[in-house]
């Protein structure tokens, strides 16, 4: 079982040295290795489900010394929403991409960034997770600069760097301030030894704020919408789904896992204000942006506003069930967003790619052209605004009625706030696009086998998570998260 | 006492410098300052009994990013763009900045006196099988590889990305006889001290990167002296250079998984050798990657590969 | 006997190898154009730390550390008689520019 | 020997503000740079003192090491920001103003 841990943090980076020394058997290798990647996150669920925890110990040293890899289920889940979108893009990359150089350039610096991330979701060590965040930063910007448009692309790339590097830092000051006061960096051995103290508390505020720069937060959240909208489209839904992602899983474990003897009342309160605030003015900027990509950038930053409104929630549930059921909505919301973003993100850089450009008001009757993208479009639209079958519908279910539980009623205007906004600025879109005008002359090259990825990954976004909410719920119940639930 | 007078000068010195590295006028003085800085930093490390690190701030800290930044400074001869930032938003981010600096400083006074840790005791415990005697590479190619070759992935992407969009580096060559005779001098030196430092990494300070950090400065002063360098390296070769050390390391550390240990486990009887190899390997791709950060890419045409390009982002059209 | 010498010597080559640091200094603080204060920073390199590391060498137990410091001054002589030369070329460059 | 690491850390916490600071404003990229490397030479500082045990004790190795990849992995983010301004320097040497919709 440990075989799968060593295969999802290696394979990616077997695969990006491949792609590195034979840059012509790359479109061959990378949706090989995706597909292979995809299997190994599937058969972990599988083996979660038998036992919980699987620890893996890096050079056969563990305890306080080592490293160890580590799956649970959060991780699992992730990861495989990880491989997924990763399978999903590297198959749209091979077809985005039709200058040959820039494609053998993008490749290596492709699995590195999800060579990053898998190593991210498995580590177990809190300066392990400094140099995997190092890594996926410098990936992340060094992919944000194959972008088309390239002084902007450059600039946004440059901007992520900088800010990705000031939070680094600070999260690196809070990883020695942890090792000053405990003498180790293992995270399954500091969570039973974290107490309040003075140091305590100010790595905690550290290392949060160093992740919170990374996940976007407002008013954190400057570099992500033009960092976003000038990547390369495979990137882009990368980026979205996954990257600012696993810096929030990295979150969830610091103040669930760690540092629950740290974390007040007032301090989630005021994370959840941050992410109400993001909620409704990340919709608002969405809908008055005038590109696509651009509308789906603030859309993320609207999105992962929700995820933060989870926190004082979580704190305040009274039991372990509720607390577990809340839990699980956020994991299934998380799931929900990175599928569903990354297909619009593939799904726009289709229409970019066939138009020219992504002007919203320019795209009158692109549904003509592209039926099958649209749809897509259409279907990862409702699973963002939380329509019925979607798996949002159900975590903002349960969130509004945990929000009336804990009697914190506010929330659930936030809630609702959010998700009329995403239905204007998605009603907005699908209404130019299904226009009845007169299509623009196409300027792209027709990508038929390219659209595939998107509406797959739609379609699963819509009907596949919110039919399979059970599994997921019944899969993290036993263990949660640490300490909390 | 003399010894606090010392550590209290150090100190003050070093926060003089930060300042002046830090709001210096122009941004030569700063770059200027900042390797002061770095070097007397140095200082301060060697004086903490680190060694280690002196060697390596020396080497990359100071020396490197020092280099790096100061032929960056082309870069930025045009008008900067004026202050965008508003006034509430620079006073807020002062403000949070400095309590956060207020907090790490009261945190700081809190944590001693410190007990020894965990991690530590194991350390002391486990040292006699690591495979090395020099605790420091222990950790970082034993205890913790995992760490390091994840590092040297980090590096490898900013290589690459130096390689996909930087032109070159102009470099002023210097052809006087006296820069010639310097390096005559100085490149087999450097070879042989990075020889020395890979070799010596085993039972004392050294080890793959102060190696390969000199091994870089050895290629910088060839490039200085108009010498070719990379540009005569065949594109394959340069790929396969920069793979090498990531490359041994996967490799390495699956021996002992296929036979049911954990990866990167060694096998006891061979772990210096191993380290040996890995170190070798790492330190050929970290020359090859840190000469690549400071001299700029493309000094291959055809990076990064020879098809025949249809040209929409090749770095020729441009010049 | 001849120990207490070696240390009085060192002593003594330690302190002048001091002066000739902290007057270099005072003279490139003070002296105005880039050659006068080329003149003082080869002066520092040279003299100041070669006396430094004569009088360090001295108190070394060990012999071979004291040809390790010897070293050490001979190579900065190497460096800094080149870039000595290129500096004052590249302030000559910048004058007739 | 407590006297001695408290004198480096807290020099340490200090240059981190310091640097951190300076990174925040808005400035040249170069002298960003230099803001954020300084910072981070500021948490190595720390992690030494942390990591020291007294004259002629050896000290802890594990800081080292983690300090050792840190120095690493710092001149490689610097390289690659100064790689990614110099691209953009040339192929945009005049408009330098700031990307559209890039504040929000």
């Amino acid at each position: 079982m440990s075989d799968l841990l060593i295969a999802l943090a290696t394979l990616p980076l077997w695969a990006s040295l491949g792609c590195l020394l034979w840059p012509r058997l790359a479109d061959l290798l990378s949706p090989l290795v995706a597909l292979a990647l995809v299997g190994c996150s599937l058969l972990l669920l599988d083996a979660i489900a038998a036992t919980p925890v699987i620890l893996h110990h890096l050079g056969g040293w563990g305890g306080d010394l080592g490293i160890s890899l580590r799956a649970d289920a959060l991780s699992a889940l992730l990861l495989a929403l990880g491989t997924v979108v990763t399978l999903a893009a590297t198959l749209f990359a091979r077809r985005y991409f039709t200058d040959d150089q820039v494609r053998y350039r993008f490749w290596p610096l492709w699995w590195l960034l999800n060579g990053a991330i898998n190593a991210l979701l498995l580590s177990a060590d809190l300066f392990n997770l400094y140099v995997t965040l190092e890594l996926l930063g410098l990936s992340a910007a060094a992919l944000c600069t194959l972008g088309k448009d390239k002084p902007q692309a450059l600039r946004a790339a440059l901007r992520y760097l900088l800010l990705g590097l000031i939070g680094s830092l600070l999260y690196l000051t809070g990883v020695a301030l942890v090792y000053a006061e405990y003498g180790t960096l293992a995270i399954p051995s500091l969570a039973q030894q974290i107490q309040a103290s003075p140091a305590s508390l100010t790595a905690l505020l550290l290392l949060s704020s160093g992740l919170l720069i990374k996940c976007a937060l407002l008013p954190l959240h400057i570099w992500l919408p033009a960092a976003h909208s000038s990547a390369p489209a495979p990137v882009s839904a990368v980026l979205s789904a996954l990257v600012v992602k696993v810096t929030f899983y990295l979150l969830l474990r610091l103040w669930f896992e760690l540092f629950t003897a740290v974390i007040t009342p007032a301090f989630a309160t005021l994370i959840g204000t941050m992410g109400a605030t993001a909620v409704i003015w990340g919709s608002w900027r969405a809908l008055m942006s005038t590109r696509l990509k651009l509308m789906a950038a603030y859309s993320t930053v609207s999105q992962m506003g929700y995820l933060f409104l989870f926190v004082p929630i979580l704190l305040a549930l009274p039991d372990h069930d509720s607390r577990a059921l809340a839990f699980g909505a956020l994991v299934l919301f998380a799931l929900n967003h990175g599928i569903a973003k990354a297909a619009l993100f593939l799904a726009i850089g289709i229409i970019q790619q066939r138009l020219g450009h992504d002007q919203v008001d320019r795209i009158n009757g692109v549904a003509r052209q592209l039926p099958v993208t649209l749809f897509a479009v259409a279907l990862a639209g409702s699973a963002l605004v939380g329509l019925p079958p979607s798996g949002a519908f159900l975590a903002k279910w349960t969130l509004i009625s945990a929000s009336l539980v804990t009697a914190q009623w506010w929330w659930l205007l936030v809630a609702v706030i959010g998700t009329l906004l995403a239905a204007a600025y998605l009603v907005r879109v699908l209404g130019a696009a299904f226009a009845p005008a007169e299509p623009p002359p196409p300027t792209g090259k027709q990508l038929l086998s390219g659209e595939l990825p998107a509406l797959l990954l739609a379609a699963m976004a819509t009907l596949g998570l919110g039919l399979g909410a059970a599994p997921i719920w019944s899969l993290l119940a036993p263990t949660g998260l640490g300490n909390i639930l | 006492m003399s010894w606090m007078l010392i550590d209290l000068t150090l100190c003050i010195s070093l926060l003089i410098l930060a300042v002046a590295a830090l709001y210096a006028r122009g941004l030569q003085q700063r770059v200027v300052f900042f390797i002061a800085f770095g070097l007397l930093c140095a200082i301060a490390w060697a004086r903490l009994n680190a060694p280690d690190l002196a060697l390596a701030e020396a080497a990359i800290g100071a020396g490197l990013t020092g280099a790096l930044l100061l032929s960056a400074l082309n870069d930025e001869t045009d008008p900067q763009p004026p202050l965008t930032q508003p006034r509430l938003g620079r006073l807020l981010t002062t403000a949070i900045t400095a309590l956060l600096t207020l907090a790490l400083c009261a945190a700081v006074v809190t944590l001693f006196p410190l007990h020894e840790g965990i991690a530590i005791q194991q350390l002391q415990q486990q040292m006699p099988h690591a495979g090395v005697v020099h605790p420091v590479t222990a950790v970082l190619l034993n205890f913790r590889a995992w760490d390091t070759l994840l590092e040297l992935a980090v590096l490898l992407c900013a290589a690459l990305t130096v390689l996909n969009l930087a032109p070159a580096r102009p470099v002023t060559a210097h052809d006087s006889p006296l820069t010639g005779m310097l390096t005559r001098i100085l490149l087999p030196l450097l070879t042989v001290t990075a020889g020395y430092l890979l070799w010596t990494g085993a039972h004392a300070p050294g080890g793959a990167f102060q190696a390969g950090a000199v091994l870089a400065a050895a290629t910088v002063v060839l490039r200085l002296n108009n010498n070719p360098g990379f540009t005569h390296l065949r594109v394959g070769a340069l790929r396969a250079l920069l793979a090498l050390g990531l490359l041994l390391f996967l490799g390495v550390g699956l021996l002992q998984t296929v036979l049911g240990g954990a990866f990167l486990q060694y096998p006891p009887s061979t772990a210096g050798f191993l380290i040996l190899l890995i170190e070798a390997g790492a330190m050929l791709s970290i020359a090859c990657m840190l000469s690549l950060v400071y001299l700029g890419g493309h000094l291959h045409p055809h990076w990064p590969c020879h098809a025949p390009s249809n040209g929409v982002d090749t770095w020729k059209r441009h010049s | 006997m001849t120990a207490s010498f070696f240390i009085w010597l060192a002593a003594l080559l330690i302190g002048l190898g001091t002066a000739v640091f902290a007057l270099g200094t005072l003279a490139i603080w003070r002296l105005p154009d880039c050659y006068c204060r080329l003149h003082a920073l080869t002066k520092i390199d040279n003299l100041g730390l070669g006396l430094l590391a004569l009088g360090l060498a001295l108190l070394q137990p060990d012999w071979i550390d004291g040809v390790k410091i010897v070293t050490i001054w001979l190579l900065l002589l190497c460096s800094s008689a080149t870039t000595g030369p290129l500096i004052a070329q590249r302030a000559i460059e910048e004058q007739t520019r | 020997m407590e006297t001695t690491q408290l004198i480096y850390a807290v020099t340490g916490a200090l240059i981190i503000g310091l640097g951190l600071s300076a990174a925040l404003r808005d400035e040249p990229l170069l002298a960003r740079i230099i803001a954020i490397n300084i910072a981070g030479v500021g948490v190595f500082l720390l992690f030494v003192a942390i990591a020291y045990r007294g004259f002629g004790q050896t000290a802890d190795p594990i800081p080292h090491a983690l300090v050792l990849t840190g120095i690493v992995v710092a001149v490689a983010a610097s390289g690659l920001a100064i790689a990614i301004n110099r691209r953009l320097h040339h192929d945009s040497p005049s408009g330098d103003g700031p990307a559209e919709d890039s504040s929000a």
